[in-house]
C-alpha cells in the first residue's frame, strides 16, 4: 500500500494524533510542572501553565521529610530481584511448556495464571502470620518472594510465548551436536531469546516497582519501597498539592523513564503471543 | 539500636522528624527509622502488627481510643520508670486519664485535641454577625447562612464528610453528644431510632447541603484544613490542633482573620460534644528495644521538647493539649491566641459521660469498644452516602441502625 | 565405520502408527535418500535414526553397536535439518565450533578443522558473519560445516535444499555430491525432489505410509518398479497407467507407459487420438491426448521441434520393452 | 523432541514453578479457610470459636455484598469496554503515516508506568477535586456545571482513572496487532472493493480478535483485583458506592479486623474470580489455539 | 474487455527507479507472463496495474479508458496474491462472496456465481471450511474463486504457485490454463519458474532490472533469443554460452548451443572431452563435459539409456541450424 499518502491527509493524523497523546499525558505533565510550584501557585485559579516562578523547593521538603534514595533503593532491589529470581524459575519451566507440550501444558498455564486472580486482601492475614513466622516481616527477601510468586504466571506465559518462535530444530541441532540439557538452555534458547527476556524482565519490573498493597504491608522503615513514599504523601494537612506533585514525580520518575528507553522491547515482549 | 517508629503523617509529628538531631545526638547509640502513614493506613498496618505480635514497630503512634483497649490485652508496654525529669503530673488530667489504665500510664500523648468553631472574623464583620464564645447549633447555622457565597468560591461552613469512624464518625458522634444522643442504651441495643439523632443527621445534612462546599463526602480534617487555609469556608469546627495551622500566616490566606469559640450545643442541652482525642506514642510490647524506645518516647513528649520546637520554630507550634505547663506559659499564651480556648475545649470533657443519657460505654467522639472501629466506618458509609445525595437522613439511619445491631448480635453484646 | 541397521523399528503418536515394523540396512559410506509422499513418515525415520524421538519399538544398530537407548549426541551422527537451524547469535566460526567445544575438544584441533571444513565449503570469508548476513546457499554451507567438522560416522539430511531457490539448488546438489564422493561418509537423505533422488542416490528407500514400498539404485527403480505406486512416484511427468481391456490383452490388470516411452506419428500407431492441453517447453514438448478410447488420458513426451495443436490427431505406439505390467494387487509381473 | 528423557527433564523443569505456585496458593488459601469458620477479631485475641458458617452468612446478607459484586462487574466490564474500544481507535490513528510518531507513542504509553497510588492521587486532588481540582477551574468555562466527581458518580470517576491506567497497554498490543496484519490481505480487500471502513470491520476487526481476547485477560486478572485506586480516591464511598469485592474484603479484615469475616470474604472472592477465570480460559484458549 | 496499455509508465521508490518508461500493450484475451530475476520489477509493475502503486509517471489505460488515477477496486481487475491474501476468519463462501457483497450484489446472485465457482474449482465440498483448514492447492483455488465472481476484466496472478509443492504445481499449471481457456480473460502472470512461464503464457515478457528485454512467444524466446541474456534466461538447463576463438570463428563475439542441441559420440566430433558429473534422471541424463579445450564447461542433455560414466571421452557436435550468435553488445546476430 505504498500509495502516496497526501500530506494533508497525514497532517491531519498528525494534529489527532497529538492532541489525544498530549491529552492522555497531560496528568503527568501537570503533576510535573505542579512539582515547580508553589503550594499557592498549584491551587491558583486560573491554573498557571508556565507562567509561575519555579522552585525546588518541594523536592528539598520532600527529600529532607523521608530519605527518597532508601526508598528508591529498595524499589530498586525488591523489583530486579524478584524479576531476576522469577526468571530463573520461569525459564526452565517455559522451557518444558514450549518444547515438550504435553496434553496437560495449557491447562497448567492457565492455572497459573489464575492464581493471580486470588485477591491478595483475602490473604494477607495468613500471609502476615507466615511471614512472622518466618522473621521476613520488613526485609527485602519477604517482599522479593512475594513479588516473585506475584508475577511468576505472568513470566512464565511471556517467556513461553516467547520459546514457542523459536524454531525446536534449532535446539535439536545443539542436542545432536552434544550439548546437555543446562548447556542447550544456556548457551542457545537464552541467548537466542534475548529480546523476550529483556521484554519480561522489563514488564515485570515495571509490575513490581508499582505493586502497592504487598510492599505497604509487609514492609515498615527498612525495606519500604517507593510506594510507602508515597503513601506518607497521601492526605497530609494543609496544603500539599506541590508537595504531592513532587513526591509523585520522584516516584514515578525512574521507572518513567526506563520505560521510555526501553518502549521497543516492552512492546514486543507485552504481546504476550496474541500477534503471531 | 535502632528504633523503629511509626507515625502520622501530620504536621506536628513531620516537624518532630526534622528535630530528632537533638535526641540522637544525646542517645549516639540510638538510630531511628520513620514509617510515616496516613491516618488510616497507619492504623491498619500498626494494629495488624500489634495484634499478630509481628514485632516490626518499636514506637507506635495509636490514639486514645486503642490505648484502654490495646492496653487491656497487654499488647503495649506500661511506661513505668520514665526518666525523672518526665513529670507525668504535668499532663492534663483529661487526657492522661484516658491513656491510663489502673493508674498505669500505657502512652505518652504527643498531642491532644478537643473540637471547637473557627470562623472567619473578617466575614463575621462583614455580615455584622457575633460569634458567641459558646454558641449554639442555632448560632452557627445562621452565621453558615450568612457566611455562603458559592459563587465567590466561599462556603458557609465545612464540615467533615469523609466516611470513617476517626473522620465523619467523630465529628457526628460529637455533635450527637451536643444534641443529647448516645450510641448506645443500657442494653447495648443502637439509638439510632431515636429522635435525637434524627435532629442530628437532619441538622448535619442541611447545613451542608445549603452551606457546605462541593465533594464534602470525600473531605476529612486535611481537606477541610486545605479549604479553610485557602479562605473558602466561613465556619470549620474541627480538631482544636487546625488552631495553629490556620493561624500560621505562612500556609494560611486567613491567617489573621480566625475566630475560634467553643464546640456548638443544642438549645437545651448541656453539652458541648465531648471531643477529646490525642496522638500518643506508646511501645507495643512485642518490642524487643522497649528501655530505648521508653527514652524515645520520653524525649518526644517531654517539657523539652516543646521548648526545643518553640526554640527551632515559634510557639505557635509547640504540640498542644497535653501539659498544663504549657499553657502556663506566658509565651505560649502570646503566639496562640487560640491557647485559652483551646485548654478550655478539653477540661470541658467527660470521656466517662459522653452522653447527657444513660450509657454503658466510655468514649467521647468514639464508643471504646473494639467493635468500634467497624461500627463506626460502616455508619459513616451510610452517613457519607446521606451526604452525597445517594439516601436520605432517615434511610441513613436505619441502615445504621440495622449495621450496628447486626454487629452487635455477632459479637454478642445483645443476644 | 557408518554401517546403520534398523530391526523392526516402530513408531506410534499416540495411537497412529507412523511406522510400521521397518528392517533397513544403510552399508558404510552409502548415499541413501529416502522419498515417499507428505506425510509418509521420511522425517520421522530420519529423527529415530537420530535419537531425536524414541523408537516405540525395534532396534537401532550403528556399527554393529546397540543405539536404541543412546541420547542424539551419543550416536555420532550429524544432521543439516531442512531450516539448516543455526545458532542466530553465534558467528559462523562459533556455530561450526560448537558441537566441538560441547566435545570438549582443544582448540588447536578446533581451530584446524574449522580451517579444513572452511575451505572445503568455500566459507573461509564469512567465518566472522553472523548467519544472518548469509545467503540461503551459505547457510546451508554452514549448516554442512557444522556436521563436517564432527566426523560424524553418518550424516543425515532432512531436505536440506527445499529452502533454496531452483538455480542453487542445482548447485548445492552437485556440491553435496562431490562432498560425498571426496568423504565416503555414510549419508541419509530425505527429499521429495525427484531430481534430487535420482541424481544423487545410491540407493533409493521408497516410503509409503510408513512403510518400505522399494529399495533399489534409481535406474533400477525408473526401469523396474516393484509397484504401481513406485512406477508412479518415480519419473516426471508420471507414467501413464493404463487398465481395461488393453491392459487384459497383456495379461496385465494395469500396464504402465511413461511419456518419454511412446512415439508419436501422425499417420498410424497403436492408438489413436487427440490433442489436448499442449506445454511447449523448448527443449521438449508434454501433451495431453484423449480420445484414445482409452480411459486414461495419456501424457506423451516428444521433442521440442514436435509441431502439434490443440485438436490434432495423433498416433501413439510404446517402445518396445518399454511397457511396465502389473497384477490386481499393483505388482509388477515379471 | 518428544523422548523420555526429554519428557522427564520437563517434568523436572516445571516443578519449582508449579509447586512454589501451588504453596502459594494453597497455604495461604488454606489459612484464609481455616480462619473463615472462625469467630477472629484481631482485636480480641484468645481463643478462636469455631462459628461454622456464620461468617460466609453475614458476609453475604450484608446488602454491601450485592452492591460490590455488582460493582466489580461494572469496574472490569466499564474498564475492559472503555480499553478494548478506545485502544482500537488509537491503534489504528497511531498506525496511520504522521510526523513525530514515536514521541506521540511515548506520551500515550507513559500512564502505564505510574503507579495506580500516584495515578489515584493525582487524578483525585490535582484534577477532580471540586473545589481546587483542574476540572472545577474547567467545567464552568466550558459553560458546564461545576461537578463532584468522586461523591456523585464515583465509580464511573475510578473506573475512568483505571482506563486512564490501562489504556496503553491496550493500545500497544492493539497497535502491534494491527501491524502484524498482512498488507496483502488488506490489498485484496481494497481490490474487492471494501471501503475503509468495510476493511475495518471486515479485515482488521476480526483480525484484532485474538489481540483483543489478550488484553481482556489480562487486564481482567488485574481489574478484579483494583484497590489502590479505591481506597486514595473514594474509600469506597459514598456508601457503597465504589466498593468493589477487594475493597469489601480489605474493609472487613483490615479495617474492622475481623479476619474471620475478611476471610469468608476473601474465599467468596476467590470463588467469584475463578468463575470468571474460567469463562476467561475457555474463551481464550479457543482463541489462543486457533 | 481486457485490452490493457502501458505508456511510458514509470515507477520510483524514492531516489530508485525501480520501473524506467516502459510502454507494453495486452491484448484482450491474452495470457501473458512476467519472467526475470529477482528484484527485476515483476511484481512492481503488476501492482501498477492493479493500482496498488501509484506510477510515477506515464499512463495506463484499460479498455481505452485513462485508469492511471482510478482506484483498484475502480479498475475492473481482479489480484490473486503469491499469498493467496485469504481472510483466516471468513469461511471459504464468505472469502469467496467478499468481492460481491461489498458491490452489494443481490444475495441470490451471489449464491449462484459462488456455486458456479466452486463447480468450477471442485471447492463445492469446502464452502463452509476456513482457509486455515485447507491444503496449499485448495487455499489457492479459493483465492483464484474469489477473483472469478468478480468477472473482470483481466486477472493479476503474481506468482500464485510458488507456495505450493511441485507435485500440486503441475496440477496447478493445468487447471490455470484451463480456467483461461475456457474464460478466455486477459491474464498476466508473474512467475520465475521457467517451466510455468514456458507452458501457459500466450505471450512472455521478459524483465531486467524493470527494462523489457523481450516480449514473444515462448517458443520465440527459446528458438530466436533477442541477446544473452533472454538466452541464458530461457531454457533449462541453460543455454551453453561459448566465447573466445571457437565464436570467432563463427564471426561472433559468443555462441550459444543448448545442451539438448548437442549430439553426442563416442567416436567422433567437434569437441572431444572427458564427462564430469553425471545426473541420471531416468528420462534423460544430464552431463557435463570438461577438457573440450573451450573455456567453459559444457552440459549436454542427452537420453536416459546412454551410459556414460565419469571419466569416459565423448564427443560432441552442435546440431544444424541451432547455434545462437551474439555480437559483443550481447545482441543477436540474425
Ligand atoms: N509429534 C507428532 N505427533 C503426532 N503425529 C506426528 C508427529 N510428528 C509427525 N507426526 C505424523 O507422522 C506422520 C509422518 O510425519 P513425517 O513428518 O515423518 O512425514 P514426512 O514424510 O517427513 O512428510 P513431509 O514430506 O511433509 O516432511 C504424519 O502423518 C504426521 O502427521
Ligand atoms: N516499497 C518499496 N520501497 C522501495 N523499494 C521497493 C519497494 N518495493 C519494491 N522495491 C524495490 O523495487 C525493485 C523491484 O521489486 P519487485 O518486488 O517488483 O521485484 P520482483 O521482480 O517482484 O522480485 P521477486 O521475483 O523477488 O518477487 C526491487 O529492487 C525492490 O527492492
Ligand atoms: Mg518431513
Ligand atoms: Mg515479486
Amino acid at each position: 500500500m505504498a500509495r502516496a499518502v497526501t500530506p494533508q491527509r497525514k497532517a491531519i493524523n498528525t494534529i489527532a494524533a497529538w492532541i489525544i497523546g498530549l491529552l492522555i499525558f497531560f496528568p503527568i505533565l501537570w503533576t510535573i510542572l505542579t512539582s515547580f510550584k508553589t503550594e499557592a501557585a498549584a491551587v491558583a485559579f486560573p491554573p498557571q501553565f508556565l507562567n509561575f516562578d519555579w522552585t525546588f523547593e518541594n523536592y528539598t521538603t520532600v527529600q529532607e521529610r523521608s530519605s527518597y534514595f532508601r526508598h528508591f533503593w529498595n524499589s530498586v532491589v525488591i523489583s530486579l530481584g524478584s524479576t531476576v529470581i522469577g526468571l530463573i524459575i520461569a525459564v526452565p519451566a517455559a522451557w518444558a511448556m514450549a518444547f515438550v507440550p504435553g496434553k496437560q501444558t495449557k491447562n497448567v498455564l492457565m492455572w497459573m495464571l489464575s492464581t493471580k486472580m486470588l485477591p491478595p486482601v483475602g490473604v494477607l492475614i495468613p500471609i502476615y502470620l507466615l511471614f512472622r513466622q518466618f522473621g521476613l516481616l520488613d526485609t527485602r527477601t519477604g517482599l522479593v518472594i512475594v513479588l516473585t510468586l506475584m508475577n511468576l504466571p505472568i513470566i512464565v506465559w511471556m517467556l513461553y510465548t516467547y520459546f514457542r518462535e523459536i524454531p525446536v530444530d534449532i535446539l535439536e541441532a545443539a542436542r545432536m551436536d552434544g550439548a546437555s540439557l543446562r548447556k542447550e538452555i544456556i548457551y542457545i534458547l537464552t541467548p537466542m531469546a534475548v529480546p523476550g527476556i529483556a521484554s519480561t524482565l522489563l514488564l515485570n519490573v515495571i509490575l513490581s516497582w508499582n505493586e502497592a498493597f504487598w510492599t505497604l504491608n509487609l514492609t515498615a522503615a527498612k525495606a519500604a519501597p517507593l510506594t510507602a513514599f508515597i503513601a506518607s504523601y497521601s492526605s497530609p494537612e494543609g496544603l500539599f498539592y506541590a508537595k504531592l506533585s513532587a513526591a509523585s514525580t520522584m516516584a514515578i520518575a525512574p521507572i518513567l523513564i526506563l520505560g521510555w528507553f526501553s518502549q521497543k522491547q516492552l512492546v514486543r515482549g507485552l504481546t504476550f503471543g496474541a500477534v503471531k | 539500636q535502632t528504633l523503629t517508629i511509626a507515625t502520622v503523617n501530620n504536621g506536628d509529628m513531620i516537624r518532630m522528624q526534622g528535630l530528632t538531631d537533638d535526641f540522637t545526638s544525646e542517645h549516639p547509640d540510638i538510630q531511628l527509622e520513620w514509617v510515616t502513614l496516613e491516618e488510616n493506613v497507619l492504623r491498619q498496618r500498626v494494629t495488624t502488627d500489634i495484634a499478630t505480635n509481628g514485632g516490626q514497630y518499636d514506637v507506635i503512634t495509636i490514639g486514645n481510643y486503642e490505648v484502654p483497649i490495646w492496653a487491656n490485652q497487654q499488647w503495649l508496654a506500661p511506661l513505668e520508670d520514665m526518666p525523672e525529669d518526665y513529670d507525668a503530673d504535668d499532663l492534663l488530667p483529661a487526657i492522661a486519664g484516658g491513656l491510663s489504665v489502673d493508674g498505669t500510664l500505657y502512652a505518652a500523648p504527643f498531642y491532644g485535641e478537643s473540637a471547637m468553631v473557627m470562623y472567619r472574623t473578617d466575614l463575621a464583620e462583614e455580615a455584622g454577625i457575633d460569634m458567641p464564645d459558646q454558641p449554639t447549633w442555632t448560632d452557627v447555622m445562621a452565621a453558615a447562612e450568612a457566611f455562603n457565597d458559592p459563587d465567590n468560591g466561599t462556603y458557609g461552613i465545612c464540615l467533615r464528610g469523609k466516611a470513617g469512624w476517626g473522620e465523619n464518625m467523630a465529628f457526628i458522634t460529637a455533635m450527637s453528644n451536643s444534641y443529647g444522643a448516645r450510641w448506645f442504651d443500657m442494653d447495648w441495643q443502637p439509638q439510632f431510632d431515636s429522635p435525637e439523632w434524627t435532629a442530628t443527621l437532619s441538622d448535619y445534612l442541611n447545613m451542608m447541603e445549603n452551606y457546605g462546599p462541593p465533594g464534602a463526602a470525600n473531605n476529612g480534617f486535611n481537606e477541610n484544613l486545605a479549604l479553610f487555609q485557602q479562605g473558602r469556608c466561613g465556619i470549620w469546627i474541627d480538631a482544636t490542633v487546625a488552631a495553629s495551622f490556620v493561624t500560621d500566616p505562612d500556609e494560611s490566606t486567613v491567617a489573621d482573620n480566625v475566630g475560634f469559640a467553643q464546640f456548638p450545643n443544642k438549645d437545651g442541652v448541656d453539652n458541648h460534644g465531648n471531643w477529646l482525642w490525642s496522638w500518643n506514642l506508646a511501645i507495643p510490647s512485642s518490642s524487643g528495644n522497649v528501655e530505648a524506645a521508653k527514652q524515645f518516647v520520653a524525649w518526644a513528649t517531654s517539657k523539652g521538647y516543646t521548648d526545643l520546637v518553640a526554640a527551632e520554630e515559634g510557639w505557635r507550634a509547640a504540640p498542644p493539649g497535653t501539659r498544663t505547663s504549657l499553657y502556663e506559659n506566658a509565651e505560649y499564651q502570646d503566639a496562640a491566641p487560640f491557647a485559652a480556648m483551646t485548654l478550655e475545649s478539653i477540661d470541658a470533657v467527660d470521656t466517662n459521660a459522653p452522653s447527657v443519657q444513660e450509657i454503658p460505654y466510655t468514649g467521647a467522639q468514639f464508643v471504646s469498644i473494639p467493635e468500634f472501629q467497624g461500627i463506626g466506618t460502616a455508619v459513616g458509609q451510610a452517613f457519607s452516602a446521606a451526604l452525597a445525595g445517594q439516601m436520605d437522613a432517615e434511610a441513613a439511619l436505619s441502615q445504621a441502625q440495622q449495621i450496628t445491631t447486626q454487629e452487635m448480635t455477632a459479637s454478642g453484646y445483645i443476644e | 565405520m557408518g554401517r546403520i541397521t534398523l530391526d523392526k523399528v516402530t513408531k506410534r503418536f499416540g495411537d497412529a502408527e507412523v511406522i510400521p515394523p521397518l528392517d533397513l540396512t544403510i552399508e558404510d559410506g552409502e548415499f541413501v535418500v529416502f522419498v515417499g509422499p507428505s506425510g509418509c513418515g521420511k522425517s520421522t525415520l530420519l529423527r529415530l535414526i537420530a535419537g531425536l524421538e524414541d523408537v516405540s519399538g525395534g532396534e537401532i544398530r550403528i556399527d554393529g553397536t546397540a543405539a536404541t537407548e543412546l541420547p542424539p549426541a551419543k550416536r555420532g551422527l550429524a544432521m543439516v535439518f531442512q531450516s539448516y537451524a543455526l545458532y542466530p547469535h553465534m558467528s559462523v566460526r562459533k556455530n561450526i565450533a560448537f558441537p566441538m567445544k560441547m566435545a570438549g575438544m582443544p582448540k588447536e584441533e578446533q581451530e584446524r578443522r574449522i580451517d579444513n571444513a572452511a575451505k572445503v565449503l568455500n566459507l573461509t570469508d564469512y567465518l566472522d558473519r553472523r548467519p544472518g548476513q548469509l545467503s540461503g546457499g551459505q547457510r546451508q554451507r554452514v549448516a554442512i560445516g557444522r556436521a563436517i567438522v564432527r566426523e560424524p560416522a553418518a550424516f543425515l539430511f532432512d531436505e536440506p535444499l527445499s529452502n533454496l531457490d531452483a538455480a542453487l539448488r542445482v548447485g548445492m546438489r552437485l556440491e553435496i555430491s562431490e562432498l560425498h564422493n571426496r568423504l565416503e561418509t555414510t549419508m541419509i537423505y530425505v527429499t521429495h525432489d525427484q531430481v534430487e533422488a535420482m541424481t544423487m542416490a545410491d540407493k533409493i528407500v521408497v516410503l509409503r505410509a510408513g512403510k518400505i514400498e522399494q529399495v533399489g539404485t534409481p535406474l533400477e527403480l525408473y526401469r523396474t518398479p516393484r509397484n504401481k505406486f513406485v512406477a508412479g512416484f518415480i519419473g516426471s511427468p508420471t507414467m501413464n497407467l493404463i487398465e481395461g481391456p488393453e491392459a487384459q490383452a497383456m495379461d496385465a490388470h494395469t500396464i504402465g507407459i511413461r511419456p518419454e516411452h511412446l512415439d508419436v506419428s501422425s499417420t498410424d500407431g497403436r492408438w489413436r487420438g487427440t490433442v489436448g492441453v499442449a506445454e511447449h517447453l523448448g527443449s521438449d514438448t508434454f501433451f495431453h491426448v484423449h480420445d484414445t478410447g482409452l480411459a486414461e488420458m495419456i501424457t506423451v513426451r516428444a521433442d521440442g521441434e514436435v509441431q502439434l495443436r490443440h485438436g490434432d490427431t495423433v498416433y501413439l505406439t510404446p517402445q518396445d520393452g518399454k511397457l511396465h505390467r502389473f497384477d490386481e494387487q499393483g505388482l509388477r509381473i515379471a | 523432541m518428544a523422548t523420555q528423557h526429554s519428557r522427564s527433564a520437563a517434568r523436572v523443569m516445571i516443578s519449582p514453578a508449579v509447586l512454589l505456585l501451588l504453596a502459594w496458593m494453597l497455604i495461604p488459601l488454606g489459612m484464609t479457610l481455616y480462619f473463615s469458620f472462625q469467630r477472629y477479631n484481631l482485636l480480641m485475641p484468645g481463643a478462636h470459636p469455631w462459628v461454622g458458617l456464620m461468617n460466609y452468612k453475614l458476609f453475604i446478607q450484608n446488602p454491601a455484598f450485592w452492591t460490590a459484586l455488582i460493582n466489580t462487574l461494572l469496574l472490569v466490564g466499564g474498564v475492559l469496554i472503555a480499553t478494548v474500544v478506545l485502544g482500537v481507535l488509537l491503534a489504528i490513528l497511531l498506525d496511520q503515516p504522521m510526523w513525530g510518531q514515536g514521541i506521540v507513542r511515548i506520551l500515550v504509553i507513559a500512564p502505564f508506568f505510574v503507579m495506580p497510588t500516584v495515578s489515584a492521587l493525582v487524578w483525585k486532588n490535582l484534577f477532580m477535586n471540586p473545589v481546587n481540582g483542574l476540572f472545577a477551574w474547567l467545567l464552568p468555562k466550558l459553560g458546564m456545571a461545576p461537578y463532584d466527581f468522586l461523591t456523585q458518580a464515583p465509580l464511573a470517576s475510578i473506573t475512568f482513572i483505571v482506563s486512564w491506567q490501562w489504556l496503553p497497554f491496550a493500545t500497544l498490543i492493539l497497535l502491534t496487532a494491527i501491524q502484524s496484519l498482512d498488507s496483502e490481505q488488506m490489498e485484496a480487500a481494497e481490490m474487492d472493493g471494501a471501503s475503509a471502513l468495510s476493511r475495518f470491520w471486515y479485515i482488521t476487526l476480526p483480525h484484532l480478535s485474538r489481540a483483543i481476547t489478550v488484553v481482556v485477560l489480562i487486564q481482567t486478572i488485574f481489574l478484579l483485583s483494583v484497590f489502590a485506586e479505591i481506597l486514595v480516591t473514594t474509600n469506597g464511598g459514598p456508601g457503597n458506592a465504589s466498593t468493589n469485592l477487594t475493597y469489601l474484603v480489605y474493609a472487613r479484615s483490615l479495617l474492622n479486623f475481623d479476619v474471620g469475616g475478611g476471610s469468608a470474604g476473601g474465599v467468596i472472592a476467590i470463588i467469584l474470580a475463578n468463575i470468571v477465570a474460567i469463562f476467561l480460559m475457555r474463551a481464550i484458549g479457543k482463541n489462543l489455539d486457533a
